[in-house]
């Protein structure tokens, strides 16, 4: 097992980061049961490392265009697990303030750009952000986000083919669950090494252990680093796996009971905890102690949102357009 | 019934019979008949009028009483409910 | 298959506008039915049908104006089948008038019902509400409407026909009123207000009585012949208040009790003024009888309405010294009654004795 | 001075490219080619390939980029050839700019403008031809615009570049050569509809292409005695419903010229306002003079039967006032 390449802080953070993602959906799968969280819920349990792992390669100042699935992605990008928590009890003080709901948490202040539940509906919205910083001579990284399904769709195509003739700063970050909601990847794909379709236009890509906080990070700072150097777009695939259903509608009969448990020994929270115990940077009672945080955060975010004010009905036409300022 | 409520009903009555009757420019304390035509048909269709509206039965007795619109209005006044 | 042609309601129409159908192809019409609305010069009129049927094509659109016979619908006579599929009949149903025409006319307190409609599908249209508008207060001089302007025209014309062909000789009578009076103030006294009597009613009784005797004061002279009717259809001068006369028929008035005649007389002078008068009402009194003491003359002599024979009219009851049968001098409410009738038909002698009879009934108003 | 609709739209985007660093057009064939209608000719010698940016046939990509870029601190100006090949982004347009504000708590305004050419009438045929504006006019979210004079084509960017939300700009492709008096003062809102012509007997409602069909069509009425109001939507959405009633109460009546298909057309909704609001003032049911319900064909004789004209409006108004 290779060693950790960082210092026992900075890897606690990625494992902290992991567990809270952990344990904040887990509570979100319980409330949605209780009926306290409505609409479509898109669980990223399993899958942890590729925004723990990506999001710690990036800059305050870099874009994050994300999907449906980006409740962690969120989280470590630092929206407060109880504005997200709010966002998905619908109440006011939700990032989106209730309107958005689990698919579409946004933040300015963290230039997370969403929360797009169109599959591949993110990519020129990324590659228009690339473009204004590149036009306004502003060094910063778009990363965009989006599952193996979005591979399929037209929008990734003229988005990659943007991005690549005009050299722009984007990082496409896929993160490949070899499913597309009820599709395996073969089912839908005549060419499932994705990252060789980066060529087609002439772009840089490389392909990484999804389930690797560590691997996801490294690979992300290299990719990155070219995207800021100016040396244009770069495809990255991030291999892995959710562990729960699509959504909370799905009864998974599409895969085997057998391969979700092989995928599972692999899972980026235990196999990581136990290369830090190896490496004498992590005590199981710290683990514990971590894990007790992680929760306490949870039931706060919980308390939080429970609390919080609905916004008011008067207020249903707001926003629709940007009110005018005077003068 | 206000004073006034009772004129306006009054007035209006005059008026279903004889539309072409200004109402400001109608003498209060001089003759009816003698500023609006009205036959004998249509007195009585004016007393049937204010029958109607006002449930006050008015005995061809008294129709001596009714020469000026202020009579009209005092006797009505003193009879309505 | 039966025609429907407009009829000549009063001698002076010569033409009409079809204001609105009442009915539509395919309905059942009786004898006596109101099946169309006319404009004639004078009034809107319902206009009955004479026969039974079932109405098979409507001819006429509303809106049209047409002359007298102009055949406005067929009808299949009962147990007759149709031939030839009927031309599309417009839009049967609610009337077509404009939001905006409706709220106006509520506002104008005018009947939109009695409007003709000048839009599309005969649609009543806001131009119509406001011309009905413009008409309605043409008491104003400034607003001499084509209606009043009609009528007058129509006025003019039935009576100059009248003093260029009939030979009117006049008569007058002077009747004490006393005992009509007193019997009228007694039976009104015992009556809520819905029911009281007028003395016009008991006029007119009496004058379709006093024409049961003399029959030749009662009925037409048309085509150089007098044609005698049987039953008292007088017909009652109104005067409209925008100005103009109209004189429509109660009928059989001799077979009516004083009750019924006085409710026809007022029922007449409401639709009257209204505008929605039968066509029966308009074309068929035998003769007229117009009151005008309410307007404080004391005799009025009357221009025979032709093609009628007789015309009586009643002036003002005033106090007058009065010979009563024993010879005494009192004062009495005295009416002077006249009769102007055509010297073709009857004579002044006829006339005198219809006079005297019509004094003898109104000294005995319990008998009316 | 007189110029055309071509020129009146150059020197509005000539102004916006030369006044604002931030503002870009970006689309196909704007560059090299000169754009479709010539209206960027000139722009990539003058601007440099960077703000005259000729894009890929790519609508989705390029539409969705720019809804990017407006979030990313510029003004792109997108221009879309046709409101057909606008299908292709109408996700972007419809799932992205339109909700974004909304969805986001009022986090992300999207300060873009799109451009495209709409309408039929130089035989291209159905899938060059038709006016979809009413899909658009359909959204929350966005602002709808359909500059039908010179003066409003040289107006209207500018306003339509300072809205802080997205703004779609439909050019009826038969006014491009559209010639006219530019007034000194062209500046203009775009928030409101406007009379064009003041009439009292009825009211005709148009937009874009149709409105010089309208103001001929007022012209012949005139000469048949008839005194047509003519109202120029100019926005289509939000409609600018109160200029709308005000014609209508004052006329009472209404013809809704609209070169879309009548069913659940723009029309439609003009008039289901007008019926709304002003039921009681109608003094005969409105009328709709719309596209016939086909494919805009390629013949000539067919495409303008196909199309609202002159002779057809005037045709709806007599037809209304029974004249």
């Amino acid at each position: 097992m290779e060693p950790v390449p960082y210092d026992k802080a900075f890897a606690i953070r990625l494992l902290t980061d992991m567990l809270r993602i952990r344990r904040m959906e887990e509570k979100c799968a319980e409330l949605y049961g209780a009926g306290k969280i409505r609409g479509f819920l898109h669980l990223y349990i399993g899958e942890e490392a590729c925004a723990v792992g990506a999001l710690h390669a990036l800059t305050a100042e870099d874009n994050i265009v994300a999907t449906y699935r980006e409740h962690g992605h969120a989280l470590v990008r630092g929206v407060s697990m109880n504005a997200i928590m709010a966002e998905m009890f619908g109440k006011a003080a939700g990032c989106s303030r209730g309107r958005g709901g689990s698919m579409h948490l946004f933040d300015s202040a963290t230039r997370f750009y969403g929360g797009n539940a169109i599959v591949g509906g993110g990519l020129p919205l990324a590659v228009g952000l690339a473009l204004a910083d590149k036009m306004q001579g502003i060094p910063m990284v778009t990363a965009c986000f989006f599952g193996d399904g979005a591979v399929a769709e037209g929008a990734f195509h003229e988005a990659m083919n943007l991005a690549a003739l005009w050299k722009l700063p984007v990082l496409f970050c896929c993160e490949n669950n070899l499913y597309g909601m009820g599709t395996a990847l073969e089912r839908a794909e005549a060419q499932v090494d994705l990252s060789v379709k980066a060529a087609g236009y002439r772009m840089a890509a490389a392909k990484v252990d999804g389930m690797d906080v560590v691997a996801v990070l490294e690979a992300t700072r290299l990719a990155a680093g070219q995207v800021r150097a100016g040396a244009g777009p770069f495809f990255l695939e991030y291999q892995t796996y959710r562990f729960r259903a699509h959504s909370m509608f799905d009864p998974e009969l599409y895969r085997d009971k057998a391969e979700v448990e092989k995928w599972k020994e692999r899972g980026p929270l235990h196999t990581f905890s136990a290369r830090l115990k190896a490496e004498g940077k992590l005590s199981e009672k710290e683990f514990l102690k971590l894990d007790a945080q992680a929760e306490k955060e949870v039931a706060a975010a919980v308390d939080f949102a429970e609390r919080a004010e609905l916004e008011s009905v008067n207020d249903l036409l707001t926003d629709v357009y940007t009110p005018a300022v005077a003068p | 019934m206000t004073q006034d409520e009772l004129r306006k009903v009054v007035l209006a009555t005059l008026l279903s019979i004889a539309p072409e009757v200004e109402a400001d420019e109608l003498r209060a304390d001089k003759p009816l008949r003698n500023q609006v035509d009205l036959d004998s048909m249509d007195w009585l269709n004016f007393l049937l009028g204010l029958h109607e509206k006002l449930a006050v039965d008015i005995p061809e007795a008294d129709y001596a009483k009714l020469v000026t619109l202020n009579d009209a209005l005092a006797y009505l006044g003193a009879r309505v409910r | 298959m039966l025609e429907f042609k407009l009829p000549s309601i009063g001698s002076d129409m010569d033409e009409g506008k079809l204001l609105e159908w009442k009915i539509k192809p395919g309905d059942r019409v009786k004898k006596g039915q109101v099946v169309a609305i006319v404009d004639t010069s004078k009034a809107a009129v319902d206009v009955e049908i004479w026969f039974d049927g079932t109405v098979h094509e409507l001819l006429i659109e509303p809106g049209a104006t047409i002359p007298v016979g102009t055949v406005l619908a067929t009808l299949l006579a009962p147990g007759e089948k149709a031939g030839a599929p009927a031309r599309p009949a417009p839009p049967a149903g609610r009337r077509k008038i404009s939001p905006a025409a409706r709220k106006r006319a509520e506002a104008l307190g005018i009947d939109v019902d009695t409007l003709a409609g000048s839009g599309p599908g005969g649609a009543v249209t806001l131009a119509d509400v406001d011309a009905a508008a413009a008409q309605r207060s043409s008491s104003k001089p400034a607003a001499t409407s084509d209606r009043q302007a009609e009528m007058r025209k129509a006025i003019a014309a039935a009576m100059s026909r009248s003093k260029r062909e009939i030979p009117h000789y006049y008569l007058a009578e002077a009747i004490a009123m006393e005992r009509a009076q007193a019997w009228l103030s007694e039976a009104n006294a015992g009556r809520p207000i819905t029911g009281r009597l007028l003395m016009a009613a008991l006029q007119l009784k009496a004058v379709a009585l006093a024409l049961q005797k003399y029959p030749e004061m009662n009925g037409f002279f048309r085509d150089s012949a007098f044609q005698p009717v049987a039953a008292a259809h007088i017909g009652v001068a109104i005067s409209m208040r925008q100005g103009g006369l109209i004189a429509p028929a109660i009928h059989d008035v001799g077979e009516k009790t004083l009750d019924e005649v006085m409710r026809d007389l007022a029922d007449l002078v409401k639709r009257a003024r209204a505008g929605s008068l039968k066509s029966s009402e308009m074309s068929d009194p035998t003769i007229t009888v117009t009151n005008l003491g309410e307007q404080g003359v004391e005799a009025v002599y009357g221009v025979i309405y032709p093609p009628q024979v007789a015309l009586v009219g009643f002036g003002r009851i005033t106090p007058r010294p009065w010979v009563d049968a024993a010879g005494g001098l009192t004062v009495a409410p005295v009416l002077t009654a006249s009769l102007a009738a055509d010297h073709r038909v009857s004579d002044g002698h006829r006339g005198a004795l219809f006079l005297a009879e019509l004094r003898d009934w109104l000294q005995q108003p319990e008998k009316l | 001075m007189k110029i055309s609709y071509r020129e009146a739209m150059r020197q509005a985007m000539h102004e916006a490219l030369a006044g604002d660093p931030r503002v870009f057009l970006m689309g196909e064939d704007v560059g090299k080619y000169g754009g479709t209608y010539a209206v960027s000719k000139g722009f990539i010698e003058e601007f440099g390939p960077e703000r005259i940016r000729d894009t890929p046939l790519s609508e989705l990509g390029f539409v969705g980029a720019g809804i990017g870029a407006a979030l990313g601190g510029m003004r792109p100006i997108v221009e879309v050839m046709t409101v057909n090949f606008s299908l292709l982004a109408l996700d972007q347009i419809v799932n992205t700019a339109a909700v974004l504000r909304h969805m986001s708590g009022g986090q992300f305004s999207v300060p873009l403008v799109v451009r495209m050419a709409t309408g039929a009438g130089r035989q291209l045929a159905a899938q060059h031809s038709h006016s979809l504006e009413n899909w658009y006019a359909h959204i929350p979210g966005i602002r709808v615009l359909a500059p039908a004079t010179i003066g409003d084509a040289r107006g209207m960017l500018a306003p339509a570049l300072a809205d802080p939300d997205p703004v779609i700009i439909f050019e009826h492709a038969q006014l491009y050569n559209l010639e006219g008096e530019l007034a000194d003062d062209w500046q203009c809102d775009i928030a409101r509809a406007a009379v064009r012509r003041e009439g009292s007997q009825v009211s005709v409602f148009a937009y874009g292409g149709c409105l010089p069909k309208a103001m001929q069509a007022a012209a012949e009425l005139a000469d048949a005695g008839i005194d047509a109001e003519v109202i120029d939507l100019r926005l289509l959405r939000p409609l600018d419903t109160e200029t709308i009633a005000a014609s209508v109460r004052k006329t009472h009546r209404a013809v809704v010229v609209d070169e879309g298909w009548k069913s659940g057309s723009l029309a439609a909704e003009v008039v289901a306002r007008i019926v709304e609001d002003c039921f009681y003032d109608l003094d005969a049911p409105p009328v709709r003079v719309c596209s016939a319900e086909v494919p805009i064909p390629y013949a000539r004789h067919m495409e303008e039967a196909a199309l609202p004209q002159p002779a057809k409006i005037v045709a709806a108004v007599k037809e209304l006032l029974n004249a």
